[in-house]
Order: C-alpha cells, then structure tokens, then sequence
C-alpha cells in the first residue's frame, strides 16, 4: 500500500469501524470521541452519539475537548439534564454500544481508572470512574480503545473501577439486567475480544505491519492468540483524509481562547 | 425568596467554615467567579461536593479550602490530572484532605434524590465495580419486588449550593440553558443556594427567547442571587461566550508547581479583588 | 427506529388483544384520535394504565376493551363521574372490570422508574393513607442509610405506550411541549410506543421556535409516527387548538346512559373511518 | 352590612384569605383553585400556585376546568415534566401550603375521594386520590374547603385516601419528615381548626348568620366548638367583585368550544 498512516490513525479508524450505522453510542471522551465522530463523518452517518453531559444525538463539526463542550450542545438534537441522561438513556436500556478510553486493563477488560498502587496509599491518583462504571454494565456492549504498553495492559487491575468480567472472568454470571460487556478491544496494534468460553482476551486481529512480538512486548500478561488469526484491513485514503480534517479544526478551534 | 446581593455578601453569608458545598456545573457554567471568592474569603475545612471537579476545585483545594472532596471524575477535560488535587491526596500539600468517590451514574442520582428530598437514590450501579469497596456510602439494597440487587447511595443535602447561570430577572427567576447538568438538583437538593448570573432581565417570562418549557428555577427557591458576569470564565456559558480552552491546557503547568500555583492564586484571585 | 405508519396500521400492529397499554397526556395532549382507533379495531382484555383515565378511557372501558385500569385520578376534570367507568366497576357492563389505584406521586414516580428501567420507584408516600390496604402492589422499604420508612411501586413498563405529541420530523423526532405530563416517561418505559403528531416537520432543529433543552423524544426511541391531525381533541393540543370544554360538560349525559353512550360511539367512533 | 353574598362566596373568600403573599400554594381543581386564585388577585399577588399537572407559579386569567387546561401552562412561569412536579417541588420540600378539596371528611380531617361504602362493592365509586396522598403529608400544612353536610362530613370516613391526622388522632405522630396537616377546613358555614391536643375538627369561627346549630346539623359528629369563637369576618365589596368577574370570565370561557 502507498498510503501512509501512524498507528494512532490505525487505531481510531478500527475503532471507528467497529460502530454500525443506526448503534446509539454512549461516548468517552479522547480516543472514543474521535472514532466515534469519525464514524459519523464516514461510513455511519446516522450512529447515535450521546454524551454523558447530556446531549443527545450530538454532531460536533470539531472533537469537543470536554465532554461538554458547547459544541455538544449546538449540534445536538435535544440536551437534558445529567441525572436524566444517565437514567432514562442509559439505565432505562436505550444505549446499544458504550465507548470508553481507560488507564489501565486486565486481561478479564476490568478497567481502572481510579488509581496505581493502593487506595489509601496511591502512587499515581487518576481521575476516577465517571460514566464508566455504569456505561459499561448498562449499555448493550462496551468498546475499548488505548494505546498499547507493558504499563496499560496489565495482568491484573490495580483497582476495578469499571467491570470487564471480573478477576475471574465469570462478574457478569447470573447477573441480571447487565449489558454483554467487553466485545472488543481496539488498540494501536491489534484488535482483541474476549475468549468465549473464559473471557480473556485474545488477539483476533494484528495490524499491518505488527508482529505477534510486538504485542507480546506490549502486555503485561501471557497474551493469547486467535486460531484464526486476522489481518486489520489498512485505512482507506479517505478514512484517513477525514479524520486528519477533524483533527486539524479541531487544533485550530482549541488553540484559540 | 432570592435576594440580591453582591457576590462578597452572598458568599460571606451562606458560606461558612466547615459547611458541605456543591458548586455545580457539568463543564458547562462552572461558577469560578464563586470559587475564587470563596478563595478570597478564605474559607476552611470545606467538604465539596462535584460530580467533575475540575480547575475550580483543583484551585480551592490548593487554596487549603477543602478537607473533604466528594466526586466522581476529578480531572483537567482532556488534558489531564488535577496536579493540586492529587497533591493534597498523595502529598498532603497544602492539607491532607479526604476523598469519597462515586460514579458519575451515583452522583447524578444522589443529586436528583436530594432535589427530590428523598434520603436516598436507587440505581443499577456499581456491579463488580472496587468502588464499594472503598466507600462505605455505597450501599445494596434487594427490589421487593423482583429481588433485584440494587445500589443505594445517599441523597445529596449541601448545606449551600453555588451554581452560575445565564440570568435573572427581576423577581429572581434564574434561566439555565444548554447542558444543564445536575444545577437544579444542586439548588434545589441545598439548604441555601447562591446562583451568579451573567445579566438580570426584566421579566424571564417576556424574553424573546422564553419557552414554556426552559429550565428556569423560581426566585422562591433560590437564596442568593449575585450578578457575575464572565462568572464562568474560563469554562463557558452557552450563549454568552466559549469556553477558554487554553487556559484549560495553560492550568497543566501552573498547577503542576506548588510556587506557581501559589503566585497565579495571589495574582489572579487574591488581589484580583471581586474581579476574578 | 420511528417507521412512519397509518394510524390504523401502527395500532394493528402494536396493540395486542391482552396487552398492557399506557395513554398518557395529562389533561393536555390526550390521545384520542388513537383511542377510538383501538375501539374500532376492536381489541380486547386491555390492561390500561394511566394516572388520569378521562373520557378516553371512560370510552374504552365503555366499549369493552378493558379489563382492568391502572389510575391515580378517574374522572371528567371539572365535570363530574366518569359514569362508563363507574358502571363497569359498581354494575359490571359491558364487563366487570379489575381496578388497581394508586396516588399521583407513585404513578408519577413509578412512570419515571420506568423510564429508568428500574424495577421500582421509591417514594416518601402512602403515609396513613389506606390505599396500601386494597393495592398489594404498595410496598415498604426501610432507608439503609437513614431507617427511614418509604414507599415502593413497582415501575411501569406498558407493552405499548400511545401518546400525541404536537410534531414529528422527517427523522421520527418529536417535539412535546406545555404541559408535558409523563409523555415521554410513557414512550421510554415501553416496550413499543407509538405517537401520534398533529405534523410532520423537516427537520426539528431547524423549526423557528427550537429550543436547546426542549422536550424531544429522538426517532430511535419510538416504533411507530401516525399523523393524527386534532388527535387530541377533545383535549387540547399547546399552540395548535385550546380544549373543547363544553364536549367535557356534554359528555356527562352522554356516558350517564348506556344506550345513549352506545349511540355516541356507533355515529363517532365506529363509523367515522379514520377521521374520530 | 348592605353587601350581599351567597355563602358559598363567604366560603370562597374566607378560603382565599388564609393563603398568603409569598406562600407556595399546591393547588387542588374546583374550590380550592377559585379560592386560591381569589388570593391571588386580591391581597396576595405574590402568592404562588402550583398545579399538578406540572405548571409553576401559574397566573391564570379563567378558572381551569382541568387540572392542566391551556391557560394554566400559558400564564406559568415554566412547567415541568409531572414527575417532577411531584418529585422536586412537592416531595422536595418547597410547598408551604397544600389546598385541597374532598368528598368525605372526618373528624379528625381524614380526606376519603376513593369510594363510598365497601371497597370492593362500591356504593358510590369516586375517583380516587390524585395528587392528594402525598400533598397532604409533603406540603407544610394542608387547607381543606368543601361545603358543609352531613354526608360530608361524617364521624369516620368510609376510605382514607388521604391522611388528617388518622383514625385516632395520632396518624402523624413520631412520623419522620412530614407536614403538620390540616391546619384549617374552610366550608361555607365555619371555619374549622384541630384541637391542638385531640386534633379533633373544632369550629373557631362562624360566617355571619350562621349559628352553632346550622353547623351542628351540618355535621355527621357531634361537632365541639372553640371556648372563643369568633365570627369570620365579611368579603369585602373589591373581594366579591373581584370573585364574580373571575367566575363570569371563566363561564364565558367555559362555554365555548
């Protein structure tokens, strides 16, 4: 291919394919932000985006760097306070994908975002659960996007801020009214989705030019492979045109007070 | 019934030391204009309450206003750590303070249940999620109805609530448009409410942009009323002017070091008098 | 998605004989084009909930399509009885039919749960009142945090919910506006909803008189939009036609007799096509 | 006095003067609304009214014939969704005065518009309790007004719908967050008060002309009477003109399709 593209676009445009025309998506901000607007620039003109701010079916024309900016609101069909997003939207079953970004994830998609090292003691204090906790057992099926590291993907979490399966791969058993979960991983290497049987994820997807290696070197677990394993098709000319429009509006719109 | 008063009187009277405060507004009409006079008026031992403590409380906390911090995602939008928040948690600088944290989900219906007076919200949160293990207001509660686990946190009752708002008219109706996040909740979940508004209009109901339907909170449950105008700066007020990003990213640096932390306070709200 | 559908088809399809149905409008926005449509395709054992059964469930209950009414208030607003309910509850006609009654606050509340897709509604309700003692699905449950004793309901979930709403756009989004009742509780708590609209809009972002925090209910919350020009009269549709009061104070004699109500039905229901 | 008037404008004015300027008033259809309205238009225009069906500080020029009719959402300050209505404003704690009207009364003011006779074989089916349950014990106090009779006001109501002060008198007592209750019952004879030890229904005031047997009569207990009972003071020429062009301008109204 003679196209050339970063591993970041790489990412953002799997992920960006991953949501369906017609999915309603609850969107994190960061990296879901921007796939999902790309989405809805490209191949799925008509996805859902709602953020948690309380915009609803929301068409930001520059990547809000906030989850409630005021481009948000503009472009939205309707905003509605907080404590109603999260309850009639997102508790009451209407969000069919949560898209969310995290600090860290164990090989069971146990998010933490809370903190490194021990609660009362914290190396590193993150910004905390947010929408995730609920995000990710209240909509149909969660998405995950984050750069790949040693650091990100970890054997076990920390903390479980937000529930992949649990630390035993089995927290979404017999739970009732919980959504499926983790479907899939989408990092700047591979795609992963959790195993069928025991929900720890595997590879089912390297991108071009990655090697087994490379992802080995970038997780903090015995990674698995998929049998069959798949080759990420490469970005389009025009994916890649888009999304490099979006984040250049963005830039200027953001550099400015 | 609102009275009008300038921002000092209102904050020196309803904000006391060791009260429980919300100042809300989800990104959007964040009451800075507040917070710094909170700063000014060096109030102490504040428990504060945000679903997204941003800038404003990264600056009370290290203003040494806070013991306490109650929130759900505390954090600089889309740029990253609150540096004074995390060294008051992990330094104690310039106090050690509490944290009690919660999902946005729980917040949000804590607000609505202390709108609604009720003690406590009900929602389907926190399924396999650490977070109840280290707050022990995270409560379950079983559905008499379906024996259905669900969680159940308290009401959110500050004893003040402080929120900026577009306007007021002259009987002390207060308009809040665009993301309206938990605002009212806050005011109406609060003993005592303080809203800071860019502009006061006649008659709320003769604007030309009144809807039958506009969130507007009646002057009889509200306090305080204070004109601020910019009151929101740097975040934003849908309307009236955009949110100031680079400050948003220029706040990294400064709030990384204690010194400059310490002299943009001084500069900026300290000696800024009421105009900060 | 929102698939726009005759009035006659949405209800064929969406209104079982058996199921559970939810009419809202409080007082506003009734809808009763879609009432008599239930009527003339003559469904039957309807389970109906709505907090304030008027004429359009006096008429229903009328023709037999009741089996049992779920309410908080029943009767002709300002006029009197509901005689077509009374009859069936007091004398059994055309049928016997089951009641179970709660307050405003829970229906309201439990409305809201709904929508939520909670299995109950708590409330501080029900206190000395003896409702509990003929409705076993009022419930108690102690506060974890308080011990507090409150209310519980469990939360309506209709297989369909009919509303009418002022108008709809291209894409299926629907604007209600004024008194907006528990409207959309009603759509988002259902299993399928259909709305009728006096009409339809291109594009309701683009409508003159939009509003950033309007009541709007987007396409992909709802299954089926039906044009029912005046579908809410004799109720009153905001900023389209006021209330037919005098066919309120007519309809006490109409519906006192049940030749006369049987009469009214056959000349403006049945045989009015679609047009009643 | 020159002036005359019929009793039920004696009890309508009399309702009206105990509401006052600043009060936030939760306002029950038919009597308690023209009552209400009456204040409103006369020495309390401040006074705030709040209906039900969701409409805020409302200012209606007729009389609604619904609780929800156009005029009340028109002349509102805002009007919000019902569940709201009765979530923030009621439950919430910001009426001070919940006006109400009832079928059935008892002694100790226990409101009954459920049914007469046996629940489950009604006599007469009623219907039903609306907004009152939760209004009579989430507003501050409560004001009753209904015309007196003896099929009113019976010694024990057939159903509480709507909780006075219990079957015994003590129905609130040791009861967590809640209102004081009836604190007066406004019919067109008197003017009726709870005993502050028994909360008993006692007259403390008759309406000009009215005499402790008209009352007596009137009532299906053998009602007390206060040690001093005063004499409910007349409507005033401006009160009554101001009542009759409100009823004449909502008759107009009314009979119009």
């Amino acid at each position: 291919m003679s196209i050339e593209y970063t591993s970041s676009e790489m990412m953002t445009v799997t992920a960006a394919r991953a949501l369906e025309n017609g999915m309603t998506c609850f969107v994190g901000i960061g990296l879901p932000s921007e796939a999902a607007n790309l989405a809805r620039l490209t191949h799925a003109p008509d996805v859902v985006l709602i953020y948690e701010s309380g915009t609803l079916q929301t068409k930001p024309d520059v990547l809000p760097l906030s989850i409630g900016d005021g481009e948000l609101a503009e472009s939205a069909l309707t905003t509605v306070a907080v404590p109603e997003m999260f309850r009639y939207w997102l508790q009451g079953g209407k969000i069919s994908v949560g898209f969310l970004g995290t600090a860290q994830i164990d090989r069971y998609a146990n998010l933490n975002t809370t903190l490194i090292g021990d609660y009362h003691d914290p190396k590193v204090r993150l910004p905390g659960g947010g929408g995730a906790p609920e995000i990710a057992t209240n909509a149909g099926e969660v998405f995950i996007t984050l750069k790949h590291s040693k650091r990100a993907f970890v054997k076990d979490v920390d903390f479980v801020t937000t529930l992949g399966f649990g630390r035993d791969g089995k927290g979404r058993d017999g739970v009732p009214n919980i959504g499926k979960g983790p479907t899939r991983v989408i990092t700047d290497l591979c795609v992963m989705k959790p195993d069928p049987e025991t929900k720890e994820l595997t590879v089912v997807s390297l991108h071009p030019g990655v090697s087994r290696e490379d992802v080995i070197e970038a997780t903090g677990w015995e990674i698995r492979f998929a049998g069959e394993l798949e080759s990420t098709p490469e970005p389009s000319a025009k994916e890649l045109d888009i999304l490099r429009e979006l984040k250049a509006r963005t830039e200027r719109q953001h550099a400015g007070e | 019934m609102a009275e009008f008063l300038s921002l000092h009187d209102a904050v020196a009277r309803y904000v006391e030391d060791g009260a429980t405060v919300a100042m809300e507004g989800f990104t959007h009409l964040i009451p800075f204009a507040a917070g710094h006079e909170v700063i000014r008026q060096k109030k102490r031992d504040l428990t504060l309450i945000r679903m997204t403590p941003d800038l404003i409380y990264d600056q009370l906390i290290g203003a040494g206003c806070a013991k306490k911090v109650i929130f759900s995602w505390g954090g600089n939008p889309g740029v990253g750590s609150l540096h004074r928040l995390r060294d008051a948690v992990e330094k104690g600088w310039p106090r050690r303070i509490e944290i009690l944290e919660h999902s946005h989900a729980a917040m949000a219906c804590a607000f609505e249940a202390g709108a609604a007076g009720l003690p406590l919200a009900v929602l389907r949160g926190y399924v396999g999620s650490e977070l109840p293990n280290v707050n022990d207001q995270i409560k379950f509660i079983e559905c008499p109805f379906t024996g259905e686990r669900l969680a159940a946190v308290p009401a959110v009752r500050p004893d003040v609530s402080i929120v900026h708002a577009q306007k007021a008219d002259r009987k002390g109706n207060v308009l809040v448009e665009g993301i309206v996040g938990v605002q009212k909740e806050a005011v109406l979940a609060a003993a005592r409410s303080i809203v800071t508004v860019e502009e006061i209009v006649e008659d709320m109901t003769a604007e030309p942009d009144y809807h039958p339907n506009a969130c507007i909170i009646p002057g009889w449950a509200i306090d305080a009323i204070a004109v601020a105008e910019k009151g929101a700066l740097p975040s934003y007020a849908h309307g009236y002017y955009p949110r100031n990003n680079r400050f948003y990213k220029e706040w990294d640096a400064i709030a990384r070091d204690r010194d400059a932390f310490t002299a943009w306070i001084e500069e900026n709200v300290m000696n800024a008098g009421g105009n900060a």
